[in-house]
């Protein structure tokens, strides 16, 4: 019958205006009075009578609920994380990297006795501005010293803002995402949770100790 | 200037009180005393009365047109399932606001190649049809700004303006998007006129008036009750006139970008904008008076508030069809009005025509036997339109349905079996 | 009255303006616009006869049809908006145009209009109909009651028409139309209908030359 | 009776809503209807080819996400088998299995926009586009789950995928799986049987299987006109041969066709992922001795797939080098394009956008 299709149509909208948004408000989301009081837990009638101000301003529809997008814990985001400890400055990053948007410049490093194993990192540039969050650099990194980060929200004004300097990533609080490393993901660590992790904690393997190290570069050759 | 405007309560106090007027309603003068100005100078009152009656009205309508949007917004949202505008303001109700700020700040582009006065004018034609017909729709008992006798006529008259402002916009554009928009909007309007106006004939004859207060006044049942075919035929053209979902072909987004206003910007735009809200609401209202008995309901609730509450259920199907629907296309649309909507305008007025020959002074009972008949008449005569118009529509090759539509078949099996 | 001479005026001055632009201006599609503007003026003119009804059917059809009729024919044929090419017609235009003029001004001042107002009392009807008066014999005013202002209706007189300036001329002119002037009436819709189909006749392509 | 105006030439595109992306149409129309059209591609040409030519062979899987950019997973997918066929590089089981759920999860994300953003080209105002867009945006979070992106994967890696699918994935999987027919069944409610959509969309850019072949259009626009031509049946690659699945085929060759052959092929696709579950083995998802920098032999390897739009297919030649000496591609959404034209001529215009919708187009795999 004509129409038939049209009313389908009708009470698919209907349907859905009912079972309401399934949209994430971000950063924020706004709340009713209901929303309000379901979220600190009480009934309606409680949150009116104990924080009268507060349900009025729910009711308004000013009251906000910080609400954030569940993200995997694999999440490729912007802020890499760089464990110096972990880095022998041998450039791995910046060679395989498909955009070549990775600047490393090393000197010697007189500090460790077996020389030429480990360098100082003078420059370590990560040009996120052309990143395309591959992830290659953290793949193709023998130590485990690079990692992808977890962020989305470093907007900035300029380009120049969107390198991240040695510095940066020196000072960083590093939550690293679990991408490509599968001994984090068995510890079932998230990096949502904003736990930061130690150096000695996200490698695939033990850090070699002096004589393993002496061995491997200085007794063989 | 016509005694008429005096049964306006609101207008007769404002005049009295400005004028020494002889007429017999202003009798004991305003509550002011006298009246303010000298005799002879009638003119002005009436002048200065129907200009502020005017700004408020408009006024109201204007911030009715905020308020539209805002719910519009929220209610495609949730049929969308998403939240809508919640931002600005308690459960985003400020968004509007901040809209029309942005608006009015955004530069001002004419085109190099524009024909700058059609181009500039168009928008100021535009709104001229929204704000007059503002006059004569009764809101409420006693809330009109002009009871004209011919009020009916006038709504379809002064509405055909805005075709102008459409060619206008389009041809001063200079741009063929604007053209092909304009062009659309032209020939849905002038054809979708017709099954309007004569999907009125039977309210009219009804009523026995073309004023809308009379029409009003005549609605012991409800019109959309006793005139059903003429309710749809004059709902579906009024939404075309107003080129609101699913007839907005003139500023279809996906073929023409914005049609016959893709050149304006700023607040010329804003006034497109506003004159199509401000149709919305007015052919809403129109609707109400026509076919919903206007103001009329029990008395608990003032008659204006019974107004904007039978608006309120028209203008949310109108949100909800341009949430459910899809577009048609132009040529389909015309074919729609010509030889479907215009057939059943007339289905309608023929047997109005009889039921009110048989029936010239309908009683109570007469009455909902009248809508009996016409119930029978909507459902056999859409019905037989439908089946005709289907088959023969003019590129839209088959509108059927059930067993006959289409099924993909598995890969296996021979093609041209039972598909 | 001071008011209605107020916009008596204004009409004039814009109808006589917006006809001269129509004649003068050289882009067509202006002309045509400021045609629809001469038409409203006219309308105008017609609600201060107050025959509002005529008013109405004035914009209904002139404006909204045949103004849009002529713009559509301007928007649809290119190479127009520029303005026709300059001819050599133009001072045998003036001349033609002047001299109507003068035989308008010459009729209009050396009418006997006594004879228009015999006529007019000799078809009463007519005039009736026009300023909605027609089949009306009551003119008392109504009673002093404010309450009665209430009631939406226009006040009405014994005999169910309406009284008072703008009154009700549409079912009087309907009335007119169907009983006492049927005939032409429907001769004109059948020259119409003549017409339009002559229109498509013309218009239409031999099937030969698609 | 025909009356005829001047043609009016009118850019439709580069900058217009419904060219999905840049692309343009000049066509000449005679009022509303197309007398002439004429398709001008290349504003999203960014070389991909070339660029593959001096990446290594597992870079180049970055690149081929940026092709057909609704559908990444299949472009991955078409792209290692290439390189797997050209290297000799045999994959782990449960790694092609991932791959082959990833990819018919990508399939059904590419159907959900190409019908969402058909109904747009309708004017449905959004709305459908909104539902599919939910539903898609349940894929983008599993993919979010398995590789941390939700666009631009670069999941798979020669021999498998570069990690395996995470637990959490399993349980939201089964729930889409359980929750997507009921919501494709409402997308038909929704549209499939709305007299404007039949009436706008059925009879209209009909195209013969006979030109189809000879144009070598593929996917679900030559399904929709009755050519039997899936090639995860008649070729089939990775473990297709171990799946059950029907390819829905319809004779009408209109857009309806082309629409609703779409949908079922997403029932079909929940099915195929339903088994792929089922038959999942564990163990690694990727070989680890296959090294990140690959020299594959001398030698050259042609992969077609069955991607979302049709036959995808990798032409990689290799010189024994670590990257690829000439790297060609074979979009199904510029081969499908080829017969435009000829579908538009005669239609209005809202038909022409619905026609050009229905071809279900990616921007950047045309221009690549």
């Amino acid at each position: 019958m004509i129409g038939l299709g049209l009313l389908n149509g009708l009470i698919v909208t209907m349907k859905a205006a009912i079972r309401g948004p399934v949209t994430v408000q971000y950063p924020d989301r706004r709340v009713g009075l209901l929303g309000a009081a379901r979220e600190l837990g009480m009934s309606p009638f409680q949150f009116l009578v104990k924080r009268p101000k507060d349900a009025v301003k729910a009711a308004a529809g000013f009251a906000t609920v910080e609400d954030k997008i569940a993200q995997g814990p694999r999440f490729r985001g912007q802020d890499f994380n760089w464990y110096e400890d972990r880095c022998t400055g041998c450039a791995s990053c910046a060679k395989f990297c498909p955009l070549g948007i990775i600047e490393i410049v090393t000197s010697p490093s007189d500090t460790l006795k077996s020389q030429g194993e480990v360098y100082n990192i003078d420059v370590f540039d990560i040009d996120i501005g052309r990143c395309m969050f591959c992830g290659i650099c953290v793949e193709v990194c023998p130590y485990d010293a690079l990692h992808m980060g977890s962020g989305f929200e470093l907007g900035t004004y300029e380009r120049k803002d969107l390198v991240i300097s040695v510095d940066a990533l020196r000072t960083k609080k590093n939550t690293p995402s679990t991408w490509f490393r599968p001994q984090l993901e068995e510890t079932a660590y998230n990096p949502h949770s904003g736990e930061s992790r130690p150096w000695t904690e996200v490698g695939r393997h033990e850090q070699p100790t002096d004589e393993e190290l002496n061995e491997r570069w200085v007794d063989e050759r | 200037m016509g005694t008429n405007f005096l049964d306006n309560s609101f207008f007769r106090n404002i005049y009295c009180n400005l004028s020494k007027s002889d007429d017999i309603r202003c009798s004991g003068g305003g509550w002011l005393g006298d009246g303010i100005l000298p005799a002879g100078f009638e003119w002005l009152a009436f002048l200065i009365t129907a200009v502020v009656m005017a700004m408020v009205l408009i006024n109201l309508v204007l911030g009715s047109v905020l308020i539209f949007i805002w719910a519009e917004r929220r209610l495609l949202g949730r049929f969308q399932s998403r939240s809508g505008p919640n931002r600005w303001g308690p459960y985003g109700t400020l968004t509007p606001v901040a809209d029309a700020i942005k608006t009015m700040f955004k530069e001002d582009i004419v085109p190099t190649a524009a024909d700058r006065w059609v181009f500039n004018a168009a928008p100021i034609v535009m709104m001229v049809p929204a704000t007059m017909v503002l006059a004569v729709i009764p809101w409420g008992t006693g809330t009109f700004l002009a009871d004209l006798n011919i009020g009916i006529l006038f709504i379809i008259a002064i509405t055909s303006l805005s075709t102008f402002a459409i060619v206008m916009a389009g041809w001063g554009s200079q741009n063929r998007y604007a053209m092909f928009g304009a062009m659309r909007a032209v020939a849905m309007l002038i054809s979708y006129e017709i099954p309007m106006a004569l999907s009125l004939l039977g309210v009219l004859m009804l009523a026995g008036s073309l004023s809308l207060v009379s029409v009003v006044n005549a609605q012991d049942v409800p019109f959309i009750l006793v005139q059903p075919l003429g309710f749809l035929v004059f709902f579906i053209a009024s939404i075309a006139e107003i080129n609101r979902a699913p007839f907005d072909v003139a500023e279809a987004e996906s073929e023409l970008g914005a049609g016959y206003h893709s050149d304006y910007s700023g607040m010329k735009f804003g006034l497109f904008l506003n004159a199509e809200f401000m149709a919305t609401i007015l052919s809403a209202a129109v609707i109400v008076a026509v076919f919903l008995s206007g103001g009329r309901g029990w008395s608990f609730i003032p008659s204006q508030g019974w107004f904007i509450i039978k608006m309120i259920p028209v203008l949310f199907f109108i949100v909800w069809t341009r949430a459910a629907w899809p577009r048609m296309r132009i040529d389909q649309i015309l074919t729609f009005a010509w030889k479907g909507l215009i057939i059943l305008a007339f289905i309608n007025v023929a047997v109005s025509a009889i039921l009110s020959f048989v029936w010239p002074d309908p009683t109570m009972r007469e009455l909902w036997f009248m809508v009996a008949i016409n119930f029978g008449v909507l459902i056999v005569s859409v019905m037989a339109v439908g089946a005709w118009f289907g088959p023969q529509g003019a590129s839209a090759p088959n509108m059927s349905h059930g067993d006959a539509l289409p099924r993909p078949r598995p890969a296996g099996q021979p093609s041209g079996g039972d598909s | 009255m001071l008011f209605q001479d107020i916009v008596f005026w204004v009409l004039s001055v814009l109808a006589i303006g917006a006809s001269l632009g129509v004649v003068l201006v050289k882009d067509l599609f202006r002309a045509a616009l400021l045609l629809v503007v001469v038409f409203i003026a006219v309308a105008g003119f017609f609600v201060l006869l107050s025959a509002e009804f005529l008013a109405v059917v004035q914009v209904l059809v002139y404006v909204g049809a045949i103004s849009i009729l002529i713009v559509f024919a301007i928007v649809l044929v290119r190479d127009i908006p520029g303005g026709g090419k300059d001819n050599h017609l133009k001072v045998v235009a003036a001349t033609v145009a002047a001299l109507l003029g003068a035989l308008a001004i010459f009729v209009a001042f050396n009418s006997d209009f006594t004879d228009l107002d015999a006529l007019e009392a000799s078809n009463a009807d007519v005039a009736a109909a026009l300023t909605g008066t027609y089949n009306l014999d009551a003119t008392e005013a109504v009673g002093d009651e404010f309450e009665d202002q209430y009631a939406v209706a226009p006040p009405e007189g014994e005999d169910g028409t309406q009284i008072g300036i703008f009154s009700n001329s549409t079912g009087a002119i309907g009335g007119l139309f169907i009983r006492d002037f049927v005939l032409p009436f429907e001769a004109v819709s059948v020259l119409l209908l003549a017409a339009m189909i002559g229109a498509l006749a013309l218009l239409r392509q031999r099937e030969e030359d698609s | 009776m025909t009356l005829k105006s001047e043609p009016v030439i009118v850019n439709v595109g580069p900058q217009h809503p419904s060219t999905h992306g840049v692309m343009r149409l000049r066509v000449a129309f005679d009022g509303e209807l197309v007398t002439d059209a004429e398709m001008i591609i290349g504003y999203l040409h960014r070389g991909s080819e070339k660029l593959a030519e001096e990446r290594t062979f597992t870079q180049v899987v970055t690149l081929t996400d940026r092709m057909d950019y609704v559908a990444a997973m299949t472009n991955n997918q078409a792209y290692i088998l290439a390189v797997e066929k050209l290297a000799g590089i045999e994959p782990t089981p449960r790694g092609v299995w991932l791959r082959m759920i990833s990819a018919e999860l990508q399939r059904i994300a590419s159907h959900l926009i190409a019908i969402g953003f058909l109904m747009q080209d309708l004017g449905a105002m959004g709305t459908p586009l909104m539902y599919t867009m939910r539903e898609r945006e349940d894929i983008m979070d599993m993919f979010e789950l398995m590789c941390g992106a939700r666009i631009t994967n670069s999941y798979h890696r020669p021999s498998g995928v570069f990690q395996d699918a995470p637990p959490e994935l399993w349980p939201r999987l089964e729930a889409f799986l359980v929750e997507m027919p009921g919501r494709i069944d409402e997308y038909e409610q929704l549209i499939s049987g709305n007299e404007i959509i039949l009436s706008r969309m059925r009879g209209i850019g009909i195209i013969s299987p006979e030109d189809m072949i000879n144009a070598s259009i593929t996917g679900p626009m030559l399904r929709a006109g009755g050519v039997d031509w899936d090639i995860r049946h008649q070729q089939p690659y990775e473990y297709y041969d171990r799946v059950e699945f029907d390819r829905p085929i319809m004779d009408e060759s209109d857009n309806y066709a082309r629409y609703l052959v779409r949908v079922y092929e997403m029932r079909e696709s929940l099915k195929i992922l339903r088994q792929c579950i089922d038959q999942i083995e564990p163990g690694p998802a990727r070989d680890p001795e296959v090294p990140f920098v690959i020299r594959p032999p001398k030698g050259d390897a042609y992969v077609p797939i069955e991607g979302p739009k049709g036959e995808l297919g990798f032409y990689l030649v290799s010189d024994g080098g670590i990257s690829p000496y000439r790297c060609k591609v074979r979009p199904p959404s510029l081969l499908n394009l080829t017969l435009l034209r000829e579908m538009v001529i005669g239609l209005p215009m809202a038909a022409m956008i619905v026609t050009f919708g229905t071809v279900d187009i990616n921007m950047g795999e045309v221009d690549r």
